[in-house]
């Protein structure tokens, strides 16, 4: 099953009309999340009007596990199947999992200066969040050292797999250390919220639109990945006959 | 079986004639020693708060310093080829030269762990004191041997490596030295124990893999 | 693919073997068979993937495409094949005895013939010293010890006369004749002429692009 | 001279691409600032007070696992032989090859002790922050180098022969950490500042003959 | 003792020479004089002190005792000696031309030499790619450019012919008897006949002990 759709000319078909969709409707909801937000939102009881930041906060965390994952399964994938599609997955959602775990921190530390009142603390989750940026970068740095793209692959997928012992961590980090970060239960398995609706439904407008939004961004990347190396190996084949 | 032990007994003469050898551990034993209160001053109870941390990055450093350069140097000069040659698995191979660099440089780090805190007043120091750090320790040097091995392939040598294994380092810092503070402190264990002992259990199902893939890299 | 029988007389199958270093095709549709008892020589200009071809046939490496095939008699030790590299495997800090004791060991071979080795190789007064005060032409001639003591059917040779003197040249010509006396095949890869005369020759500059 | 610029430039380039650039003290600066509170928590007076030591081992670290390579390696190479047929004096480019070293993994652990104060919550931070630590790396960097030629000259690898030089870093790490102590709890400079600039300037003086004495020991 | 001038058509003086390594002595009582213009062959059996002789003279190793005596032009770069060793001096991430770009630096000689060595020594693809992924025999290509860049009167050369293909061989001789006569001196420890015929022979052997 894997196999077929892995073939790079029907991703490449597949993924032309898919994109301009998801921009668009990443576009929308995010467009609505925001205005909901900011528009029609009362301001929270204690924190103010600076809860605001939790629509970017919040989706940005979920999201960025969500795009570490991404590369985690991409890595096994290519392991296993050495199919070089799933390389390019695992390589193209690395920057973009780099960009929202920055912008998590980013975001979370503003928050922490006026709830916690510090914008840094050595807790768990904000210490295991900012090494996950940390692996990523290190994913990117060790990829750039190989000349070859297999053997850059090869060990990046040993690295990230091996770094997703971090996932967990990062998750549950709040449910087994009692910490100044507030636990989970935004979304919980047994359905009851802990926000109310008011809160909840921009919320869930800006998180599904983060993750289309990453849909986007991860397919347009492997498209000019897919197109680079296609044209790479026009390139060897072209020199092989010349010479 | 026989092949791995010839391997692994000589892994352990190397390691321990070959300089890390008990000097690399008794070092960061007296940086954290006799370093410390220079710094900290000598008050009772704040040496021993710092006794955790100490220790498990002393652990981090003492496994980066001996790990890379054990994959590189047989790498270089072909003795990683004649083992392979050797027809046991790289798996094997690998995770028995992280062990015996380990047996050398990280278990006396965890032996000698009751005797800092001794030293740096702790108010409870029991057996027990051992076990998070001797479970630590082998995670550690399991996790920097991938490390190690990633970037030997590389022939780059230098600390890229430290980049890449921090990361992985963090969770048993954070889980070993709560621990450890339980302990000395006088506490029971916590749940973080159970997570250590977890991620010692993955590093021993999921390095050697790791390890053996990435040497295979060149 | 690893035949564990020696009926075939066959030694090595390289099929349609095609090499990539870094991003130069070194050589593609390479074919080439050795029988036990053979011994054929590699020739090529310098990088012409010489090395490169005998890694592969040791497994060291991989090949872009194509297909090796062993076959290996059931009495020989491990993978059974015997490499000697342009790096010879010595450890700087280590003696001649204690790495021959580690080859031994690592493929089940009785130390008992470590001695016999060292005095043949005329390395018994250099048995004991590190490996790094060794002379280049010792050092070739520990690493040819180990053929010695852990006997392997297929040798792979790359330029194994260079830095040996003219006695080490004779003894080694001694070796490999032995060898191919006792049914074990032979490629090595050579730049200058050998005294023993290679049977057959395999150009891997035929195979470039 | 030109020669010598030239060999100095290398050097830099060597240490800044060879992997030790940035990364490595940016890993023990990271080792440093980032582990330890994890293991000791995050309770403001004590981490302050672990800073000096931790960044004065940091230092000797550095300075002995980046020096020990570059001597062994162009060693074993051979391109100590080349630089050596150079006619440039020994002591001239040993003493370059560590200064280009520090630059490039010394200077900016020094350079970073403030961000470092910040984050460990010292109570002044001020540029004299630099100073102590300034002339501690060097010190530390030229005594490192003695040992690592050393352990280069005799062909043992490993750092039993840079035990040698650890009673070397001591004192430097006695005045050094508690000169940034004072500064860092807002004292003025004691007498450690003498004794330590002292010491910068003996192994500035005496660390090149040493260090090209030992290689060419061989 | 070095003599700057190049009057005196001897281009080396070898005095009484002994060596010892570790606890054996090599040699002793070594006389042997160079002229400008002739090439030297080092002989003797492994381990007989060329390697060591070679370093000796190039001032890389102390003698025992005895003396060594250069009189060198005086426009000759640095200390005037090309010494090409079992170890090439090359570091594993640097390229061919950043390496040549070194040497050329630390002699005050012109960069302009450095692309013509290259090419001349049939490196130009490989020029900017890390040496540790060259062959053996383009390792040794990139050694012998040195001396194309750095004019030294006199070279050290130890079993130069080795790794080399039939190509490199004679690029070498070529290379020598253009140093010869340009006036320049060569001492090389050989073991295996060269094109080139050495107009004298020097056998470390013939010193034992
Ligand atoms: C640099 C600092 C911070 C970091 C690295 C961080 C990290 C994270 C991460 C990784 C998540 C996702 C958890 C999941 O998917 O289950 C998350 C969720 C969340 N964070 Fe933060 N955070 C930071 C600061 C803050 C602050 C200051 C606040 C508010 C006072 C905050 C409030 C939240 C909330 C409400 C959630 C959603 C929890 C849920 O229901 O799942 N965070 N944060
Ligand atoms: N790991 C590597 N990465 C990139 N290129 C490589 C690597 N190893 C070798 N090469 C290149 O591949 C080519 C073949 O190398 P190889 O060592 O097989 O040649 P060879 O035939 O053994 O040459 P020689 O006679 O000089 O020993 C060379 O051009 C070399 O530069
Ligand atoms: N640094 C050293 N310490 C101790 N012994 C050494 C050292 N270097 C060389 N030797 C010994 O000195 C002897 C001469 O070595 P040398 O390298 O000069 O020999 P060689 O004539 O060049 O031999 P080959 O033909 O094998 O290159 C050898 O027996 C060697 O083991
Ligand atoms: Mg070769
Ligand atoms: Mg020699």
């Amino acid at each position: 099953m894997f196999s077929t759709f892995a073939n790079p000319h029907r991703f490449m078909s597949l993924t032309r009309p898919l994109l301009p969709i998801l921009t668009v409707v990443a576009a929308v909801m995010l467009a609505a999340g925001w205005i909901w937000a900011i528009g029609f939102v009362p301001d929270e009881k204690y924190q103010g009007p600076t809860v605001q930041i939790m629509y970017v906060h919040v989706p940005a965390a979920m999201v960025s596990l969500a795009a570490y994952s991404t590369m985690a399964i991409s890595s096994l994938l290519y392991l296993i199947l050495k199919h070089s599609l799933a390389d390019v997955a695992a390589k193209s959602a690395a920057p973009i999992a780099a960009a929202l775990s920055f912008i998590c921190l980013v975001t979370g530390s503003l928050w922490g200066r006026p709830t916690w009142g510090t914008y840094w603390i050595w807790d768990a989750r904000l210490t295991s969040m900012l090494f996950q940026l940390f692996l990523i970068l290190g994913y990117m740095a060790l990829r750039s050292a190989f000349q070859r793209e297999q053997e850059a692959a090869r060990a990046g997928a040993i690295l990230c797999l091996v770094g997703a012992v971090n996932l967990p961590i990062i998750k549950f980090s709040v449910e087994w250390w009692n910490t100044l970060h507030q636990p989970a239960g935004f979304i919980s398995l047994t359905g009851d919220s802990s926000l109310t609706a008011e809160f909840f439904w921009p919320l869930m407008f800006n998180l599904i639109g983060m993750m289309v939004l990453f849909g986007a961004f991860l397919i347009a990347t492997m498209r000019s990945e897919v197109y680079k190396r296609q044209y790479e190996a026009k390139l060897a084949r072209l020199n092989r006959s010349t010479s | 079986m026989k092949g791995i032990l010839a391997i692994f007994r000589r892994e352990l003469v190397l390691a321990w004639a070959g300089g890390s050898g008990l000097f690399l551990p008794a070092a960061f034993f007296a940086g954290t020693i006799f370093l410390a209160p220079l710094g900290v001053g000598a008050e009772p109870g704040l040496l021993s708060r710092l006794a955790p941390g100490l220790i498990f990055v002393a652990l981090c450093l003492a496994s980066l310093t001996t790990l890379e350069r054990i994959f590189q140097a047989d790498l270089e000069v072909g003795a990683l080829d004649q083992q392979r040659l050797s027809g046991l698995s790289m798996e094997l191979i690998t995770v028995v030269k992280v062990l015996a660099h380990w047996l050398v440089s990280g278990l006396p780090i965890a032996l000698l762990t009751p005797v800092a805190a001794v030293f740096m007043r702790a108010d409870t120091v029991t057996p027990m004191t051992i076990l998070p750090v001797f479970l630590g320790s082998i995670t550690i040097f399991l996790w920097g041997g991938v490390g190690a091995s990633l970037t030997a392939g590389l022939r780059r040598s230098g600390p890229l490596v430290a980049l890449l294994v921090l990361p992985l380092f963090v969770p048993v810092v954070i889980f070993g030295a709560e621990e450890l503070n339980h302990i000395l402190t006088g506490q029971t264990f916590g749940a973080g124990l159970t997570l250590l002992a977890a991620n010692t259990l993955a590093a021993l199902a999921i390095s050697p893999f790791a390890m053996a893939l990435a040497l295979k890299l060149e | 693919m690893i035949n564990r029988d020696s009926d075939g007389q066959m030694a090595l199958k390289l099929r349609q073997l095609t090499a990539v270093r870094g991003y130069t095709l070194l050589f593609s549709g390479l074919d080439f068979d050795l029988a036990y008892g053979e011994f054929a020589a590699l020739k090529g200009p310098n990088g012409a993937g010489k090395t490169t071809l005998l890694r592969m046939v040791a497994g060291l490496i991989a090949a872009e495409s194509g297909e090796i095939e062993y076959s290996i008699p059931d009495e020989a030790p491990a993978r059974g094949i015997y490499y000697l590299g342009h790096e010879l495997g010595l450890r700087p800090n280590e003696t001649p005895l204690s790495h021959l004791r580690d080859w031994a060991d690592m493929h089940h071979q009785p130390r008992e013939r470590i001695l016999p080795a060292i005095d043949r190789l005329g390395l018994t007064s250099r048995r004991e010293v590190p490996a790094w005060s060794l002379s280049a032409g010792q050092k070739k001639r520990v690493a040819l010890a180990r053929s010695l003591v852990v006997p392997c059917p297929i040798w792979l040779l790359d330029e194994p006369a260079s830095s040996l003197d003219v006695g080490g040249q004779c003894l080694l010509c001694e070796l490999m004749t032995e060898h191919l006396n006792s049914n074990g095949a032979i490629l090595a890869a050579l730049h200058d002429p050998m005294d023993l005369e290679p049977s057959r020759v395999l150009d891997v500059g035929a195979f470039a692009p």
